[in-house]
């Protein structure tokens, strides 16, 4: 079961972990990613892609799915203005055994990084700066591509 | 006519998300329409200065700037995904 | 902060994760395992070793907190009767960055299963059956231990 | 006079999951322990017929089965663990 949101509304961890939890799998793994408190953003608004960000979160949990043999796969991200502390981005893998969910967990964040268009722009003390991406982020998401990584 | 969008801080650039172009015929690539977008305006120039940090999708797929564009119907373009 | 719980009480995943959410933050990653409902098992068991059970879970919390500079880990297990679809542990870390927060989840659930006392015995049918250690269990747990190990 | 524990499989074999022993004096280790333990009953012998799957902890330390147990308190046997 796969479930994709884009949505401007808060993400309701309990409910969506109640929908892979259905699953009836035996290990459930997530991330969750938050607005830094301690940067002195005040604000990040996160910009999309409408249609395609949707298609390409959907393409990655099936992606997860057919890789790891999950049960279920949700990716949710928030679009618009968000505060610091609030919930961005959750994903979440269900699988019968704890390594399968733990490493989907890891490939959904990771690849969600780099292949879905999303925008951050920071607002720090009335001042907009749209966030840079990372070469980091690059490397996790190659990394998933390699046969002979360490699992 | 084809739908051009614009996101991020390309689409503050050019001074708006999305407009819908005649391309002249020998566009074959996003390049080179980037290359004749950049002659539209001050907006359009300034936006696509740089384009190792450009990133296009075509049709809703994400290609390498080299891609044709041929038949294309929506090209978007935009700065490197900062996502999640 | 460190949370560490043996509870014979249902864990209450929301209010587990809003403690290590209140850390502040950049990613916090999750590992919940469940009684899995595909096996006939009608009672999951679990026993463990009062005092050191707790001992042993702060132990494995501190060396993860201190490994990955996490900002919250929580491990959270249930002892006593339980159904299928139940959740029987979660472990949850806290950090600045995704990556540390992944790998120290995967850490604590692996090294969980080695390190401390409890032991599970289903119920199917009427028939007690006391659960075999996996041989995989200790290899992952000891993947843990090898610097040269890909992160 | 030494606390012994016995848990899961070792608990329902040996029949209780804690006692009070006095140790002869030449058990230097866990492992000569269980050997003399095996002795005092039937249960306590069924128990421990197998050293491969037990393992034990001294004061709630883990230690391997030729730990010594000189000074020790409580001395706790059980099967291998399997939680999580």
């Amino acid at each position: 079961m796969i479930r994709v949101s884009v949505q401007a509304e808060p993400i309701d961890l309990a409910a969506e972990l109640a929908r892979v939890e259905a699953s009836g799998a035996g290990g459930v793994a997530t991330f969750s990613g938050y607005v830094r408190a301690d940067d002195g953003v005040g604000v990040l608004e996160l910009e999309h892609y409408p249609g395609v960000t949707e298609a390409a979160l959907h393409a990655l949990a099936e992606a997860a799915t057919g890789r790891w043999s999950l049960l279920a796969a949700s990716v949710v991200h928030r679009v618009g203005p968000m505060r610091p502390g609030e919930r961005i981005v959750l994903v979440a893998a269900a699988a019968a055994h704890r390594a399968a969910a733990l490493e989907a967990c890891a490939f959904l964040i990771d690849r969600l990084k780099t292949d879905a268009p999303f925008w951050k722009r920071e607002v720090r003390g009335g001042e907009a700066r749209w966030v840079e991406a990372r070469e980091g982020d690059e490397a996790a998401a190659k990394a998933w591509l390699r046969p002979g990584r360490c699992a | 006519m084809v739908r051009l969008l614009y996101f991020a801080w390309v689409r503050e650039a050019v001074g708006t998300g999305e407009e819908l172009l005649d391309i002249p015929p020998d566009c074959a690539t996003v390049e080179s329409l980037i290359d004749w977008l950049a002659t539209t305006s001050e907006g359009h120039r300034a936006a696509f200065a740089d384009r190792a940090r450009l990133r296009a999708a075509v049709d809703g797929a994400f290609v390498p700037l080299d891609a044709p564009i041929e038949g294309a119907r929506e090209i978007a373009i935009f700065p490197p995904v900062t996502g999640g």
